[in-house]
């Protein structure tokens, strides 16, 4: 393995780890639920992505698996966190009825009922 | 130090970075305060997870941990996605 | 490492207990859920803590103990993983059927619901009677 | 050789079948056959009287558990002959007597297959040759006397009779079996000969007052003695003919019989004649005096067949040959006026409808014949000369006298024996004056007259015998008495003589001053007490209930007490016996010290996960009463022990855990939906902080175990698994390679489970309707961006499930893996696009799917053994195909294709029923609890 | 290839297999009842053929996938495995004719259910590795939940939560205590444990006792001894005729698994020989004592069935806790009585609660009871014999086991404890019966509670007369006939059996000698 | 005739070439043996799978993809770097909300795939969808100029989906 090879691996799992680290921090830091939800996006895209591409790079340069196969994780992952993501915002947002904007065409919100048990902070 | 030791090491760190990450996601996981929090706090964790797996498959220089991060990449929502509709309508199955 | 390992089990299993010792069937399971992870790591421990050394084969490299982990209480925990989620769905559906036919999760059936319900009541008279006497005291 | 003992015994227990099972006979033929049992049983008794006369001893010997000395052997001596005859001659007369006492209502068939199951009891307990045996009969004795005074199973007297005296003789009888084990510890054989031989050796023994004290148990209740007399009374509840035949020649004699059986063996010691001789005296008096204060006619002669009764004991515990001679004489005796009497007593009770004293009275107007048979038998009871009752009366009083070498106790014997005579007197005269003689009937609904001929007969036989055996006792009895008394005593048979006159000695003046006091207290105590007024309870009776009471109350306290049906307490305490059973080593004096060996280092990055695994943990208890909450703290739990296994070396285990995790949260969120969201607070916090100390001991003792076992070298056959694995089973995923091959059988149950587990949900919930903790209004929600992306999923996923499936027997994967990620992505689009939109479109039948899994592992299991190799043993193919090259087979692919049809079939079929669950019509307010009018469609069944 | 010692196990898994195919709906109740008698019959003539190798002293050795015993499962058949594997299956034949009266209809997948019980009973009497044991212990135990559960409701549902909550968690001390064994040990295999525990350093053998202490504790929890009796009373009260009489069979899998591990795996004069005698004599005598009171306390006639059944555990626990061949061998006898007595008074107790209308089994509300007259005689019988009367099976047991009592400080007591104990159960059962059978109107001086709870004759319901019931329950007792009648042979055999088990290196050296047929050894 | 045979065992073109695709890159060798193994499962498969569709795919014009995946990359990184600078910067300058995108595309295919976009481009998180499927709502991180946002969906990511997904 030459260094120009080590050296791009290095930076890419230094961002990705930064870009996982990143969206855990901002699970802890923001306030508010929607606004922590765009931290995993950070991480299971850019984050993983890349960790992923070093991981492909490490594994053809070393031999130990030729095939590029973590590519497929990212793809299964790009199709997965969008699901995720929406049907947390769903559920949030049917916590939530007051942060939720009116329809654009004026009618009122759709009456989605939410679980109440669910709402529950604990003690 | 030779690139691939250079290389080991960065995994190693990366490996603790992602650790760390895994901390402050259990920080939301077990403070919440709402149930989608803890969802989201738990889909972190399984993100970080992915990582840490790929991560160490490089530090053991063995593909044998593919499958596993596979599963987590393909499957690890469906937790999400079940937490989140038993929020939404309870009956998860409708 | 076996520190880590050892205390995680215990702590694992006292969690389990505790709630392996709670009234409800949903707390039931969630403690045999607990000890189930608990048992599984300490079976699984039985073969020592090899880091790093899956048991899959690997051209050139002696198939000996000293190259790869113990891979029989692995197989071992895989067994034991399989039955304890057969065991779990179990426990669940019977305990939806147990409320459902009984109309309380209590494991103990609707009688001890009953006796629940009228020590909660007693306590809440109680709780009522002594703010009472506190304001009387309180007036007087 | 013709068996004759063995048909002798077999008579009434293969006519007591054919009379229970001929339900549609007339009465008079169902009778007839029970009488065929006594009467050809007295056909070939007397065929054998020769031999028995003559001192030989017939035996019939079959071996049954010769391991422990019990054999089948049968033997009849004299004391037998004897005794057999009395049983089949009374049992005779009692079936022809009940012949004509059993009302219409009463059923035959089972009274007499009663019957007949008792003689032959009695008969086996007489004519048994081994110990062992011996016992048989005697319990089989108290079940079917249990049987005949329960006769009557709407009175609860009947009832509460009989279960008194099965408790009682019952009893005895297991002290009986211990006290005969016994002696065959001593002696080393239970063949009574043998036994009968050894008297000296089991008197020598150290275990001889255990033995006699256990034997004598047995002896003292069946034959009603003090202070164990009192079951004697209750039983009379009994119909009259088994009154007759139980408290005159069997039930309360077999006491007496193992008495003089066991005399050889037993007696001879001060020991046996203290105890013996006291309580029989003690019972001598007390039954005597009890009876004068009946008012019963039955339950006078009960008390006078314990008084009696006393006196047999009292002569066998004397022990001088001359007073076994009397005792042997006095059964004899006593069973024919008792019978007599105890039939005479039915016959009034049957004509007059009553058998109280008080009621009754000046009978000899209205039954004649009966009352003057009936007054002649009380005359014989009470001793007076010129009937049987008198002879070994005063043979009695004779060895009262004559008792050497314990001077207070002759002077106690005597003056009891006096006593005896007074009161003997004093209730047989009471029995015939009441009855008999005086005012009366009073307030009868019946105007009493003779009873029919042949209902008679019984008595005037008895009655007749009676008269006979106290006129001419040297032409009548004798020959019976010597065969039976010789058969106890053998070489020191006395001389005696059996005549009404002997002169006039103090014997006859001790009877002539009984009769006198009997007739001076019977009427003093007339004149000074209303004897009518007089009630006794029975003392035993109460103690005996009092104590039964205690005994359930104490049972009943205990057993509500302690399995309170409480889970918890059933799984606390299992906790508390896996601790102590885990702290046992390692505490105590001689417990070796714990050696501690050191741990590798832990890098930081596992410090870390383990905070997030411990944190999970603990926290799952801080928020485990919202449900939700732990549920979703939990999965980052079992998150994390897949990784903890990613790291310690296991691909499959964290694969494995990953898949079961997703489903488990699946699985406790379609089950949550059916429960309450939040589990109510702890009532105590003393309960809480027990809970809590438990949790820590057996966490800690856990822990500590673990890390023990971790830091030991360790020495396993795993090497050789490795080593194996690639050259004979073709794998080299070792785990999996385990899985299939190695511990395939293992799979194999596992899979069985695991498809058992799913066959259960499909039975619990295929009908069940159940109502939902709470409905969510509106139709259901649609999902399109989620659906059409997890549509895209589920082809890349199936193609995943092959992957993993076929790739597992060289890297981690394998069959289980596989069928769950089958089966979770196919769940997803239940949850997204709702169960009756995926089930319109793949019409699996789950159920199925394991069963054809199940045979898909085993056929390929199997297939091995048509090779002459065991169950499952894998083989190995490389086939050769054009293009492709080689394509290497391995036999367990065909395994886990089972395995994998089963986890997808069963988890598909788990999740698919859970989610389908059909909600009940009634609906649930938002405390999960119904509201009234809806209870009764809560069953969750369909109708 | 003699593949004997497997069939067991397969038959009835593919009997249950295919009787998934044949769903009532469309197919009715016959082609399962073929399949479930064809697979009954098969099994008994091979326990039946098991019995007569195992009967001349002769160890089969089963090599599954034709490893050499250490390193795959091994089934081993010895005189214990194929005693027990018979009485299993001749109980299994008694409630599959119950079940066939029709209450196979009413419970879906009974017959899977139940062939899948017996693959789990057999499967545990034949194993010889100890993990292998822990998987067919949970398939007769998730088996017995469904033939529990299926088709019921109401309570049987909470004491089915109970039944199912209590063993998962004896389960999981069970896989605790195989973890630490095999961490210790290094081997599953029954015989090898036996060999290693014997080569054991000093320091080690308090972590093993430990370990083989808390395997104890979990085959005592399904054997019910003292303190984990708790569950059982319940369980059988609520369970299903048919299968609370296979369930007479369950509680002696963890007395096999006492008496077997106890014997060779920590016996075999290995250091920790004997270590569970004293603690489990004396928790069996204590038991012994609580279930007789529980006898007496019974309200209920499964429940007082169920005492018994306790008390027939607890029995064995005495006899084999003794560990002397002569108790041991009677100790086996006894077991066999007591599944048989134990699982017709089930049978017999249903019998009597479904004639007896909304009185049910219950001993204190007084019920008419119509045509009770086989019942009746049949109660008899089997009260007899449970109770430990002549000339019945229980009576020669108890008899076989206090003669068996060696002379000692324990004769004393322990002739007291089974004497005394059954004493009570005659109490018992007695009122029992006369209150059933008896009792069958209230008497005149009633008072008005039990006048209101009285169900007189004609509201009795008249449950359909079943023949194929009462045949099982005769059958049951019939098979105890024979076991009086032949109790000399059975004798023969159980000491052998008992002397077998005494001297386990015989085992172990057949399980060491035996090869497998293609493979190197 | 050839129209129902195709719709029956191969329904879907893509999907198959994506199944072999996706299988070979899954096996850690290329051989033979794999190749027809991806050939067989690429039959198999989506005629399986496709009993699942609801809504058939409509596929268009493949050309703007490469482009649109470009595009996407780049912004995933751009939005990656500042999304981060704004969480670790101080809270109180983000300023959140919610908007309603209105959607010209019909296609459900092309609105999940749209969906997914902005949800994967850090900064944007699709929340729901209109049940007449006419308007999206997104919560957006920073919110300065909802039309801005609006208009850079619009024409970055839903116009060359109209074109994939007609
Ligand atoms: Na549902
Ligand atoms: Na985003």
């Amino acid at each position: 393995m030459s260094w120009v090879f080590a050296i791009l691996l290095v930076m890419l799992l230094a961002i990705g780890s930064f870009f996982i680290l990143v969206g855990s921090f901002s699970l802890v830091k923001l306030s508010d639920f929607f606004k922590r939800l765009h931290g995993p996006t950070k991480a299971s895209t850019l984050g993983v992505g890349c960790v992923l591409i070093a991981s492909v790079g490490y594994h053809a340069l070393g031999g130990t698996d030729p095939q590029p196969r973590e590519l497929l994780i990212t793809a299964f992952l790009f199709i997965t966190a969008p699901i995720s993501a929406h049907l947390m915002a769903k559920a949030a947002l049917s916590l939530h009825m007051a942060e939720r904007p009116p329809m654009p065409s004026g009618e009122p919100p759709q009456p989605v009922e939410a679980v109440d048990d669910a709402a529950g902070r604990d003690a | 130090m030779t690139p691939q030791t250079l290389v080991v090491y960065a995994v190693i760190g990366s490996m603790h970075v992602v650790g760390v990450a895994m901390l402050l996601a259990l920080y939301r996981l077990v403070r919440g305060p709402s149930v989608p929090d803890r969802i989201l706090a738990l889909d972190t964790l399984y993100v970080c997870a992915i990582a840490q797996l790929m991560l160490f498959g490089m530090y053991l220089g063995t593909a044998v941990y593919f499958e596993a991060a596979l599963i987590i990449a393909m499957l690890g929502f469906v937790g999400t996605v079940v937490l989140s509709k038993y929020v939404l309508r309870r009956d998860v199955v409708e | 490492m076996e520190l880590a390992m050892a205390s995680a089990i215990g702590i694992l299993t006292a969690a389990g207990v505790y709630l392996l010792l709670r009234a409800r069937s949903f707390d039931v399971i969630l403690g045999l859920t607990l000890l189930s992870y608990a048992t599984n790591l300490l079976i699984f421990s039985g073969g020592r803590l090899v880091p790093g050394k899956p048991a899959v084969l690997r051209d050139g490299v002696a198939p000996t103990l000293a190259n790869y982990t113990d891979p029989l209480p692995q197989a071992l925990v895989l067994t034991a993983i399989v039955i304890a989620f057969a065991m779990t769905a179990v426990t669940v559906v019977l305990a939806i059927r147990s409320r459902g036919d009984n109309d309380s999760d209590h494991v103990d059936g609707p009688r001890a619901e009953r006796d629940f319900l009228a020590s909660e009541l007693r306590r809440l008279e109680e709780a009522r009677e002594a703010a009472k006497a506190d304001d009387a005291g309180g007036n007087a | 050789m013709i068996p004759f003992l063995e048909i002798l015994l077999a008579l009434p227990f293969v006519l007591a079948l054919v009379v229970a099972l001929a339900r549609g006979l007339p009465r008079g033929a169902t009778a007839w056959l029970a009488g065929l049992a006594p009467l050809l049983g007295l056909v070939l008794l007397a065929w054998m009287t020769p031999s028995v006369l003559q001192g030989w001893n017939v035996r019939a010997d079959y071996a049954w558990i010769p391991q422990i000395g019990m054999s089948f052997t049968l033997r009849l001596d004299g004391l037998a002959w004897m005794f057999a005859g009395l049983v089949l001659a009374i049992g005779a007369l009692v079936v022809m007597y009940a012949h004509y006492y059993l009302s219409a209502k009463d059923s035959a068939p089972r009274f007499f297959a009663c019957l007949l199951l008792f003689m032959g009891s009695m008969l086996g307990v007489v004519l048994a040759g081994n110990l062992l045996l011996l016992v048989v009969f005697w319990e089989l004795t108290s079940i079917s006397s249990f049987l005949l005074i329960g006769f009557w199973s709407h009175r609860q007297d009947a009832r509460e009779g009989a279960r008194m005296a099965l408790a009682i003789t019952g009893a005895g009888g297991l002290a009986l079996l211990g006290g005969v084990l016994l002696i065959g510890r001593i002696v080393g054989s239970h063949d009574l000969d043998v036994v009968l031989a050894s008297g000296d050796l089991i008197r020598a023994s150290g275990l001889y007052p255990w033995a006699l004290a256990l034997v004598l148990a047995g002896v003292f209740t069946k034959s009603a003695q003090f202070p164990l007399h009192f079951w004697l009374p209750h039983a009379m509840a009994a119909p009259t003919p088994v009154s007759a035949y139980l408290h005159s020649a069997t039930m309360v004699k077999a006491g007496v019989f193992l008495l003089a059986r066991l005399h050889p063996a037993l007696a001879g010691t001060d020991l046996f004649f203290y105890v013996v001789t006291s309580v029989g005296a003690l019972t001598l008096l007390i039954g005597a005096w009890y009876a004068i204060f009946q008012h019963d006619l039955k339950g006078l002669l009960a008390y006078s067949t314990i008084s009696h009764l006393g006196l047999i004991t009292l002569l066998f515990g004397i022990s001088t040959p001359m007073a076994v001679v009397a005792g042997v004489f006095h059964i004899l005796n006593h069973a024919t006026f008792k019978a007599s009497l105890f039939m005479a007593a039915g016959i009034i009770d049957h004509e007059t409808g009553t058998r109280d004293m008080r009621r009754l009275g000046n009978l000899r107007r209205y039954l004649p014949w009966t009352s003057a048979l009936a007054i002649t038998a009380s005359l014989a009871m009470a001793g007076i000369p010129l009937l049987n009752g008198f002879l070994s009366k005063e043979m009695f009083f004779a060895e009262a006298l004559d008792i050497g070498g314990h001077r207070a106790m002759r002077d106690v014997i005597t003056v009891a024996a006096l006593l005896y005579g007074v009161f003997g007197v004093a209730y047989s005269l009471r029995f015939v004056y009441e009855t008999f003689f005086g005012e009366g009937p009073r307030a009868l609904d019946v105007t009493p007259h003779e009873p029919p001929r042949w209902m008679k007969i019984p008595v005037e036989v008895l009655v007749v015998l009676c008269v006979a055996v106290g006129v001419v006792p040297a032409w009548t009895i004798a020959p019976v008495l010597h065969a039976g008394a010789g058969a106890i005593l053998g070489d020191t048979m006395p001389e005696y003589s059996l005549a009404v006159w002997h002169g006039i000695n103090r014997p006859l003046l001790m009877s002539l001053a009984g009769i006198a006091g009997g007739i001076a207290l019977y009427f003093g105590l007339r004149r000074l007490f209303d004897l009518h007024a007089i009630v006794r309870r029975s003392l035993g009776r109460s103690v005996f209930r009092w104590n039964m009471e205690a005994l359930y109350g104490l049972a009943g306290r205990f057993t509500d007490r302690i399995a309170n049906g409480s889970l918890q307490r059933s799984l606390l305490f299992l906790l508390l016996a896996a601790i102590a059973a885990g702290a046992a080593p390692f505490v105590g004096g001689d417990a070796a010290p714990l050696q501690w060996h050191g741990s590798q280092p832990m890098p930081l990055l596992g410090w870390l996960l383990w905070l997030v695994l411990v944190a999970c943990a603990v926290w799952t208890i801080r928020l485990y009463r919202q449900r939700l909450l732990a549920v979703i703290v939990l999965g980052g739990a079992g998150l994390m022990v897949s990784l903890a296994f990613v790291f310690l070396s296991a691909p499959d285990l964290a694969l494995t855990q990953l898949m079961v995790e997703m489903v488990s949260l699946v699985l406790l969120l379609l089950g949550l939906h059916y429960l309450p969201p939040r589990s109510p607070p702890e009532r105590t916090p003393r309960r809480r902080l027990r809970d809590i100390a438990v949790a820590l001991a057996a966490g800690l003792g856990t822990g500590t175990l673990a890390y023990l076992v971790m830091t030991r070298p360790g020495d396993t056959i795993s090497g050789e698994l490795l080593a194996r694995s690639l050259p004979e089973a073709y794998g080299s995923n070792v785990v999996n390679v385990i899985l299939v091959d190695f511990r395939g059988f293992d799979t194999f149950g596992e899979i069985t489970v695991f498809g058992i587990a799913a066959l259960i949900v499909h039975a619990l919930l295929r009908r069940a309707r159940m109502a939902p903790e709470k409905i969510m209004s509106g139709p259901p929600i649609t999902l399109p961006v989620p659906a059409d992306l997890a549509q895209i999923m589920f082809p890349l996923t199936l193609t995943v499930s092959v992957f993993l499936f076929l790739r597992g027997h060289n890297a981690p994967g394998g069959g289980f893996i596989a069928g769950l990620v089958l089966a979770v992505p196919l769940l997803v689009q239940y949850v997204i696009q709702g169960a009756a939109s995926v089930e319109s479109r793949f019409g699996f039948d789950y159920v199925r799917c394991i069963g054809v899994g199940l045979l898909v592992a085993g056929v390929s299991g199997v297939a091995s053994m048509g090779f002459g190799v065991p169950f499952l043993t894998s083989g190995h193919l490389d086939l050769d195909l054009p293009v492709i090259g080689k394509v290497p087979l391995a036999s367990a692919i065909g395994f886990d294709t089972g395995v994998y049809l089963v986890v997808f079939g069963g988890a598909m079929l788990i999740l698919s029923m859970m989610g389908t669950i059909k909600p009940s019509r009634t609906r649930v307010s938002h405390l999960g609890i119904m509201e009234p009018g809806e209870r009764s469609n809560r069953t969750g069944e369909l109708r | 290839m003699n593949h004997l010692p497997v069939l067991p196990i397969l038959i009835p898994l593919f009997a249950a297999s295919i009787a998934l195919f044949f769903e009532y709906r469309r197919f009715g109740m016959v082609p399962q009842r073929i399949v479930a008698w064809m697979s009954v019959a098969a099994m008994l003539v091979v326990a039946c053929l098991l019995v007569g190798s195992a009967a001349s002293g002769d160890v089969s050795v089963y090599l599954l996938g034709d490893w050499p015993a250490r390193l795959g499962i091994v089934l081993m058949v010895d005189r214990l495995s194929a005693l027990m594997l018979l009485v299993g299956l001749l109980l299994a034949a008694a409630c599959l004719l119950h079940a066939c009266a029709g209450w196979d209809r009413r419970a879906p997948h009974f017959h899977a259910f139940f062939q899948f019980q017996l693959m789990g009973l057999n499967g545990a009497f034949l194993t010889g590795d100890i993990f292998n044991l822990f998987v067919f212990f949970e398939v007769l135990l998730i088996s017995s939940y469904g033939l529990m559960l299926s088709g019921g409701r109401g309570e049987r549902m909470r004491a089915g939560l109970h039944y199912v909550s209590f063993n998962i968690a004896a389960s999981t001390l069970f896989l605790i205590a195989l973890g630490l064994l095999y961490g210790l040990l290094g081997s599953l295999n029954m015989a090898e444990i036996s060999v290693r525990v014997a080569q054991l350093p000093p320091g080690d053998v308090a972590l093993v006792q430990a370990a083989a202490g808390l395997l104890f504790v979990v085959f005592c929890a399904k054997a019910a001894l003292l303190p984990m009796y708790f569950w059982l009373p319940d369980t059988y009260t609520h369970a299903p005729a048919a299968v609370a009489s296979l369930f007479a069979i369950m509680t002696k899998v963890g007395l096999y698994a006492v008496l077997r591990l106890g014997t060779l795996s920590f016996g075999a004069a290995g250091p920790l020989d004997g270590f569970a005698w004293p603690a489990l004599l004396a928790l069996g005598a204590a038991t012994l004592v609580l279930a007789s009171l529980g006898v007496l306390a019974a309200q209920r006639l499964r429940a007082l069935a169920a005492y018994l059944v306790l008390g027939s555990a607890a029995t064995l626990f005495v006899a084999f806790s003794l560990h002397s061949a002569g108790t041991v061998g009677a100790g086996l006898y006894y077991l066999v009585h007591s599944s048989f007595a134990g699982a017709a008074l089930f049978l017999l107790a249903d019998l009597i609660r479904r004639r007896r209308g909304r009185a049910s089994d219950r001993k204190d509300v007084i019920a008419a009871l119509p045509d009770k007259t086989v019942p009746g005689l049949l109660f008899l019988v089997a009260a007899v014999s449970l109770a430990g009367l002549p000339p019945l099976s229980g009576f020669i047991g108890k008899l076989l086991l206090l003669e068996a009592v060696p002379s000692g400080p324990h004769t004393f007591w322990i002739w007291t404890l089974v004497l005394s104990t059954s004493f009570m159960m005659l109490v018992g059962l007695a009122r029992a019966g006369t209150r059933l059978f008896w009792r069958v109107e209230p008497w005149p001086d009633a008072g008005q509670h039990t006048l209101e709870a009285y169900t007189p004759a004609h509201e009795a319901v008249h449950a359909p007369s079943r023949p194929l019931e009462t045949a099982a329950i005769v059958l049951l007792l019939a098979y105890g006939l024979v076991l009086v009648l032949a109790a000399a042979p059975l004798l023969d055999y159980t000491r052998a059996t008992a002397t077998q088990l005494q001297a386990p290196a015989d085992y172990v050296e057949h399980m060491r000698a035996a090869t497998p047929t293609l493979r190197e050894p | 005739m050839v129209a129902t045979w195709r719709k029956r065992w191969l329904p879907s073109l893509p999907l198959s070439v994506t199944v072999f695709c996706f299988w070979l890159l899954m096996n850690d060798e290329i051989s033979a043996g794999q190749v027809v193994m991806a050939l067989v499962l690429a039959l198999l498969i989506p005629p399986f799978a496709a009993r699942l569709d609801r809504e058939f795919a409509r596929i268009g014009r493949l050309r703007s993809v490469p482009r649109m995946l470009g595009v996407l990359l780049l912004d995933i990184v751009q939005a990656n770097i500042t999304v981060a600078l704004q969480v670790l910067g101080p809270e109180r300058k983000i300023h959140p909300g919610f908007i309603w995108v209105p959607l010209d595309i019909d296609n459900i295919h092309g609105i999940a795939a749209l969906t997914s976009i902005i949800t994967l481009t850090p900064g944007t998180v699709s929340s729901a969808l209109s049940d007449d499927r006419r308007h999206l709502l997104v919560h957006v991180l920073n919110l300065d100029d909802t039309d801005q946002v609006i208009r850079q969906i619009k024409t970055r990511y839903e116009a060359p989906l109209m074109e994939i997904f007609p």
